[in-house]
């Protein structure tokens, strides 16, 4: 294997960007692999544009912090990316905490805007890279922000997929549903049910991931880093072996 | 207008205060919450607009604090914030979860002067369920649709760190518009800033945008670097070494007793720098 | 993203369109405005931001509108508006009339993407008895308060006059921050602009808090003098005398048709200037 | 007389100001005479805070033509002035014409933001130079902003009083009528009520409307015109006889 995992998930994630036409992707601070993975399409000739929310210099909002939300209302977010301390089988997210309202057991940081961008945005990947009964639990202990919606509740868009550090999951909103699309290298269909606390869908064969190619590689390691040096020092610095100069 | 001291500025948020704080990539004056730790604020109620960062858990820490509204608190890349999550296990503070634009929108509602405002999203958020204060109405435009409407909140304090004062008390805070909004929604607004400008940004073509009209602002008082270790637009960077350092030591109490001792207590100067 | 022509630009709008335009005050594109009235736009439903002037008055005096829904018509100093009352009192076009906030509101529903926004005022006056579009209701915070909703508004093209887009597309406003609030609020956004900057304002934090961000403007053209008789922030001042002659001269329709072939046919350069 | 009649309406208008404690007063353009009574308050030295609406340097609002009524709707604005097309006996306005709406007969410009300021100021003063009973009539033809409103409909405020080139009216919003308070010299009730479409209090004796003294007059005619001549260029060549450097 001559790439990092954070390599094959960033290939993995740009794939699902490219499989939906994307004029307009944002990206939180946390994310630094979803942010690979975009800038992996623009350099790839897609006239995709970024919002880099945690950008210090060219901060694209010029309204405030209520911007991206107002956008994202407005229908000019196509894809917006979402985690969770708990992701459930519905697609459910929790970043609130395990045990009772409002996190007895752990607490986690907190739902940010997920209670709205997962409904406002086009369509919304979901990623994390642990990917462990733990995390993907068969019912969320708090719902930050739900999988699917009841009728007459606005709505633009759901989960597109679930991408961890095991495979690609995507997303059936209309039977409410995960259905596995692909297990990364050394996983098995079975070792994935393994690890995976909810149930999910297995159409047919299910393929390997798709291993990123050199060109990807290049493009990742070179101009992509040059982008994401001063946003993510750390992650360039584990993932490229790049520190940023002084 | 003219400056007052930080202190004066801290003792004039009253024990209790419904207290608005923007979290680390906003402008907060981590100064005025310093100051706050020195003069001893009790049951603050802190709402973090939208999220709450550094200033939020260190006066968490000092015993400052009875609850908080808020979308998140988290130190960034240094990751859980310490001591908001210690008091809250310890059942120190109460915590009223919320949405990034729910808050932003029930703040526009005080900025308008309605009495509420409707978001879309939340329905099947456990965070709508645990708010009896929010409503669930279908739209009276005969669309059949479900939509959450929030109460407007009207903080008693805002306070955040500007760029800087002109001669008039206007104050600059670039593409920071969130502080005003802020400043608007607020029953009073007091602001840290770097230095005071003899100008009139509002006079200025170039700083108008970036400017929030002193007819907002309640005081404002001199403190340098006073939003860090957060940045501040392109004057400096964030200290992402002294959030580490305090996220480490914040992860007892005495590490955190010991940290505010040096970092706040020790001397205002080094404080402020 | 690159300038298109004014030509080009007033061709994109269909006729029909519901075109938002700022009034006098608020960098209006009057050379976009007279571009239209050269393509022989017909049907438009105007929309005041919330008045209408001048670039709204030629518009109504050569055809080009259906309906004006605005808080006012007016020329300011030089009085009311000629071609609009007389267009009026003909039964050529329809007025829905609003009031200032009310237009602020519908855009601001439709820039957070809710479908109606509440408003105070209102009831009692027969704007609202003329608007079965606006809904009464009461509030369902329980505080037995009667208070107006207001649909979100959606133009299908708003068209101001920037001061400059830089190499990106970003356009450079200052403080006229209702021509953000129009183009988040409008399907397309339209700008004229004195010139192009090679530079990105976004990464300038003196440049920033004036910018709107090329992701809601949908295409720019150069247009010298383009609010011409308007200001535009300190570059150039109110033209009253131009004024005070059109609203002389278009007191009559034939004085109207002079005005026009001198002021918007007999040369674009001239036009322009 | 050695003054003008503008200038007794400017000085009887900062009497009014000050009669009650006021913060932060917002002019609108066409409204040289109030901007001039606020402007005389300012330099008496009350501690006013004004915004001047289209003062084009200077223009005191960062946020767009909403901040204005964002501000009021705060309960930031303590004073605002509005005039009308058409003003009735219980202080309603018509700033939309004369005839079936949407005004058939006369067309107004409109209401601009009648329809909100009138509610949402702390008080209003209505000021209309022309007094006659085209103007004061029994019942405006449309009503852009009532004078009271029913109970439910919140509202922070009232007229406080109505200023005209010939007398001065108090208005009542408990019974939802005026009361004479003064007249202008050279009128009496008698030629008040001759001039009025509506019917009016008085209570007691009328007193003559004060005159400015020498020192208002000084000031109106030297720093206040200073501060107005950007602005209105056209008031100040007329009343104060000054003319703006080129």
């Amino acid at each position: 294997m001559n790439y990092r995992p954070e390599e094959l998930l960033a290939v993995t994630l740009a794939k699902l960007i490219r499989a939906v036409p994307t004029a307009h992707i944002a990206v939180g601070a946390a994310s630094p692999i979803p942010a690979a993975a975009c800038w992996l399409v623009v350099k790839q000739g897609d006239p995709v544009r970024l919002s880099l929310l945690h950008k210090r210099s060219g901060n694209p909002f010029t309204e405030g912090t209520r911007e991206l939300f107002d956008l994202t209302g407005q229908g000019r977010i196509d894809l917006f990316f979402l985690g969770g301390g708990e992701i459930d089988g519905q697609a459910n997210l929790n970043l609130i905490g395990t045990g009772g309202w409002p996190g007895r057991e752990v607490r986690f940081p907190g739902s940010f805007g997920s209670a709205f961008m997962y409904f406002m945005a086009g369509r919304t990947i979901l990623f994390r890279e642990e990917h462990s009964p733990r995390v993907l639990v068969k019912q969320v202990a708090n719902i930050s922000a739900p999988g699917i919606s009841e009728a007459g509740v606005f709505r633009r868009g759901h989960a597109q997929a679930l991408v961890t550090g095991r495979c690609v999951f995507a997303f059936h909103p209309d039977r409410g549903r995960f259905s596995l699309a692909s297990v990364h290298p050394g996983e098995t269909v079975q070792s994935i049910r393994d690890m995976t606390g909810f149930d999910f869908d297995v159409d047919g064969d299910v393929p390997e991931t798709t291993p990123p190619t050199d060109a990807e590689l290049a493009l990742l390691r070179s101009t992509i880093c040059d982008e994401m040096l001063e946003t993510y020092p750390d992650f360039c610095a584990r993932v490229f072996n790049r520190k940023q100069a002084a | 207008m003219t400056p007052i001291s930080l202190e004066a500025m801290a003792a004039s948020v009253p024990d209790g205060a419904l207290l608005a704080l923007p979290p680390d990539n906003s402008l907060p004056s981590v100064a005025l919450a310093k100051a706050l730790i020195r003069r001893g604020a009790r049951n603050l109620r802190l709402l973090g607009v939208p999220v709450s960062g550094f200033a939020t858990d260190i006066l968490i820490g000092a015993g400052c604090v009875a609850s908080v509204q808020t979308s998140a608190v988290s130190l960034g890349e240094a990751g859980f914030a310490p001591r908001f999550t210690a008091a809250l296990k310890a059942g120190k503070i109460t915590i009223q979860d919320a949405t990034c634009p729910a808050i932003h929108t029930m703040l526009q509602a005080s900025e308008k002067g309605v009495p509420f405002m409707p978001l879309r999203g939340l329905i099947g958020s456990d965070i709508l369920a645990n708010r009896p204060d929010w409503r669930v109405v279908e739209s009276p435009f005969g669309t059949g649709e479900k939509i959450v409407l929030l109460p407007a909140l009207n903080p008693d304090v805002a306070a955040f760190h500007g760029v800087m004062a002109d001669s008039h008390g206007n104050i600059y805070v670039g593409r920071r518009r969130e502080c005003a909004t802020l400043a608007h929604a607020s029953k009073r607004a007091l602001v840290t800033v770097e230095r005071v400008i003899e100008a009139n940004f509002l006079e200025d073509e170039r700083m108008a945008p970036g400017t929030i009209n002193a007819t907002y602002i309640s005081a404002f008082a001199i403190a340098a670097r006073g939003a860090r270790p957060a940045a501040l637009l392109d004057e400096y960077g964030f200290d992402a070494d002294y959030v580490a350092t305090y996220a480490r030591a914040a992860k007892t109490d005495a590490g955190f007793a010991d940290w505010c001792a040096e970092h706040v207590f020790e001397s205002q100067a080094v404080a402020a720098e």
